[in-house]
């Protein structure tokens, strides 16, 4: 059968390119770059290109800092435990404003810091899921320390308004954070427009390895690192460097970014294909404007069919979708976005994402067309509280 | 992780669908509706019984359910093991049995361990399906203690299932 | 130039059959494991065999718990970290305990939270570079937290009486820490035998991967994570799991312990045969006693010759050692080990260190033994301390 992936905001399959720069980087050139001799120096040029791959990718200046580690959660967990040293227990700051609908790689940090007496405002989003940037100004206080809003959401592919939202920071002197996991690749990510102090990236999510990511620290904002040890990544990270992470974290860069205007024409249109023919059953919601999405994402939400149930149709069918979040399929709970946008709470548990990427073709799509309507009116046949 | 029977059992759900009042009249007997859980919560199932009134048997049993693959292949199991026995005997039957219908072989689970919740509704609903029939409170049928609401594991499932375990 | 490469307690070269078992989860089999659909499932078995691989090489029980991670310095820092959260800051402990000679990831962390009003007892060592369990027993005090002793030393290979100090915590009731970065695949390292409640390992210093590690956590052991977020791991460490990475960890360790007899025969031999010849050069030592020591590792110091200086000209003939530690070599300062045993302030800057693997050749260990007496000759004839 033929399998088609469309989950490519969980993760995404390594660009054959970024393996085959990897590849020399396990059993040829093992050196760790630390080191005096041969086996060490060698890698560093592929290092160092990999790094200026990561530099323009975000267009860093050289004076700022990109951290190499081994994932967004990594990132996010850096900043906002760092802020809590650095800030709170080090300094007289209490507070820090995040949104409903982050990763729980920051929303499970920032109730951590609560339980440590450290005050959190969760900000609520509007019913496409989004908050807006007067929303964080009137948040702010003497005491905030730092705000962390997401460049774009995962599962809806909502962008959110983080230039207006960096400057507001920037005009109170508070430092800012984004993750831009699911903005690298689908989106402009500039960091001389967006004044934004820390950024995340994690690289499996634009084609590159699992295991490794990157954090932005602009110059000057402070930084306690979460790893102590040797004297890695300045004294900033801590740990053997991954090279073969590190040197396909940056090609996988280059090539998102490369790739930027496919993802933003293309992507983009079969997205829209497809979001039109789900859009067109009865009973349906497409949670967010398509012009306010990230180009590569359609979350929507089938009245009377439990989203885990239409996946595994789908599934059986060949296509790869998701109820959202790939870490809602341990938990019990109800998708966070579906419940935080809260139209309706029927809908909580009928969700069901499309994310798309370069790699998708045509094909697929129509395919997909082809079986969803289907699959959709199986479940509803079953369902005990759809009423066609 | 899920047996070939869940598989089948959520590809092609014998027991799925509804019965009418006019349907269970002429199969001679009384039509029972019992429905369990909420969207809202994730999870529903709503069952349909025909008694016979003169030996308290159950002649027929479908269901509809808005729940995950695990959920659609228990309600349908759970229907099947239904069909034949008495109202009484019904009553008996837990998610155990429900999940061990499942299996391919006995000593293989037939849903990973996070799944388990997904078949107590099927062993709610029967419940609240006598409770209807009987025309009592489900609390007299149901003594045990409610772990968790929502996935309605109760403590009594629990120990059991780690006894059997 | 044949190049040989003795620098194994840096890194090692990734055995090219735990390469082959990576291989497919780059561009094949790149789901994510917690996705519901096919992608995600098809990664799961040999998943779990890697998870299986990791239990069996050290001898885990299936109700403790061994989480995947980026290296061992994360780990390090997440066993120090979480009884921070856990026993100080949420409990009445306030004291550390360890040793002098510990890697920058225990050591760092420990100055970190003396930072924060922690007390630490860095244990100094013994001319051999190692402590006595007794020393443990002494320090420990009613508020002792943690001990956190390595299980070999990365310069020395100076083996630790884990064993006792494990049962000398145990009968205290303190937590225990090892570091067994330097002990996988080098000697047998069983947490039956030896009741450790923590013991953190990294795959690149047994031939996997760069970037993967693992920390075993006792049942019942307190365990505060570092990486908050999605439910990974049990919600032990989040972020999304390097798949690559842990089936290559799990075939490196399966291969590593699956070597072990030739590792204490025939690297042990070979290393022997070295250190033979290196001790035969008149004012040479070789730091602790071999029956003491990991069967790959030799340590020397030579009089009259700096290390760096050695081991540059080592480079020019093709050889890979070190001065003792990767990390030293972005730091100006004198190796730790060699300054806490420090027998001779004069020795401090002259170490060399040679660490073998199952992939050293008998060719290898001649071409260095015909090399190494000249190179010290050279530059001792350079030297201003040294007089022949
Ligand atoms: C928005 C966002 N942030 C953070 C993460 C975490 O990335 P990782 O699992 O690679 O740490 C993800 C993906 O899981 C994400 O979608
Ligand atoms: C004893 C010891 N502990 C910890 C580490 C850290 O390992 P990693 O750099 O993979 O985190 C090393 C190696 O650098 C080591 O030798
Ligand atoms: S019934 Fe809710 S997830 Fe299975
Ligand atoms: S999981 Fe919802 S109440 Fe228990």
């Amino acid at each position: 059968m033929q399998r088609i992936y469309m989950d490519n905001n969980a993760t995404t399959i390594v660009d054959p390119e970024v393996f085959l720069a990897m590849e020399p980087f396990f059993v040829r050139m093992y050196g760790n770059p630390n080191s005096l001799h041969s086996f060490g120096s060698e890698v560093k040029p592929s290092m160092a290109m990999a790094m200026e791959q990561l530099y323009q990718g975000i267009n860093a200046s050289d004076d700022d800092d990109i951290v190499v580690n081994s994932c967004a959660t990594e990132g996010n967990n850096t900043v906002i435990m760092g802020i809590y040293f650095h800030s709170i227990l080090g300094g007289d700051k209490n507070h820090i404003i995040t949104t409903q609908v982050e990763h729980p790689a920051v929303t499970e940090t920032c109730r951590f810091l609560e339980k440590l007496g450290v005050e959190v405002t969760y900000l609520p989003v509007n019913e496409e899921g989004v908050i807006h940037s007067d929303d964080v100004k009137n948040a702010i206080t003497d005491r905030t320390a730092l705000v962390s809003v997401m460049w774009a959401n995962n599962e809806t592919g909502m962008i959110f308004p983080v230039k207006q939202i960096a400057y507001a920071c920037k005009n109170r002197g508070v430092l800012f954070h984004t993750d831009a996991v699911q903005a690298i690749g689908k989106l402009p990510v500039n960091v001389q427009e967006v004044p934004v102090d820390y950024l995340t990236f994690s690289a499996h999510k634009f084609h590159g390895p699992k295991g490794v990511g990157g954090l932005f620290i602009r110059e000057g904002a402070p930084m306690v690192p979460l790893l102590h040890g040797g004297e890695h990544m300045g004294g900033l990270r801590s740990g053997t460097i991954n090279v073969a992470g590190l040197v396909g974290m940056g090609k996988a860069m280059e090539l998102a970014v490369g790739n930027l205007d496919y993802e933003l024409s293309e992507v983009l249109r079969l997205r829209n294909k497809l979001e039109d023919a789900i859009a067109a059953i009865p009973d349906v919601l497409v949670v967010g404007k398509r012009i306010h999405r990230t180009p590569n994402t359609t979350l929507a939400s089938v009245r009377g069919v439990e989203g885990e149930a239409l996946i595994w149709d789908l599934n059986r069918q060949g296509i790869a979708a998701s109820t959202g979040s790939a870490c809602a399929s341990e938990s019990l709970e109800a998708n966070p976005v579906m419940a935080a946008i809260g139209a309706d709470k029927d809908l909580a548990h009928t969700g069901v994402r499309f994310s798309l990427s370069r790699f998708t073709t045509e094909e697929e799509i129509d395919h997909v067309i082809e079986i969803f309507p289907r699959v959709v009116e199986r479940l509803r046949d079953i369902s005990s509280t759809y009423a066609a | 992780e899920y047996s070939q029977e869940v598989n089948r059992r959520m590809a092609e759900p014998e027991h799925r669908g509804d019965i009418t009042e006019v349907q269970a009249l002429k199969m001679g007997g009384k039509l029972i509706v019992a429905d369990y859980g909420a969207e809202s919560c994730g999870d529903a199932v709503r069952l349909f019984w025909v008694v016979d009134p003169a030996t308290d048997r159950i002649l027929d049993c479908k269901f509809k359910s808005f729940g995950c693959g695990t959920a659609i292949a228990s309600s349908d199991i759970m229907a099947e093991l239904c069909i034949g026995k008495t109202v009484d005997e019904a009553i008996k039957i837990t998610n155990i049995d429900v999940e061990y219908a499942l299996r391919d072989n006995p000593d293989t689970p037939a849903v990973p361990p996070q799944k388990m919740h997904c078949s107590v509704m099927a062993y709610d609903v029967i419940k609240r399906a006598a409770s209807i029939y009987k025309n009592v409170d489900e609390s007299t049928l149901e003594d045990e203690v409610i772990v968790c609401e929502c996935a309605r594991v109760s403590l009594g499932t629990i120990e059991e299932v780690i006894r059997l375990n």
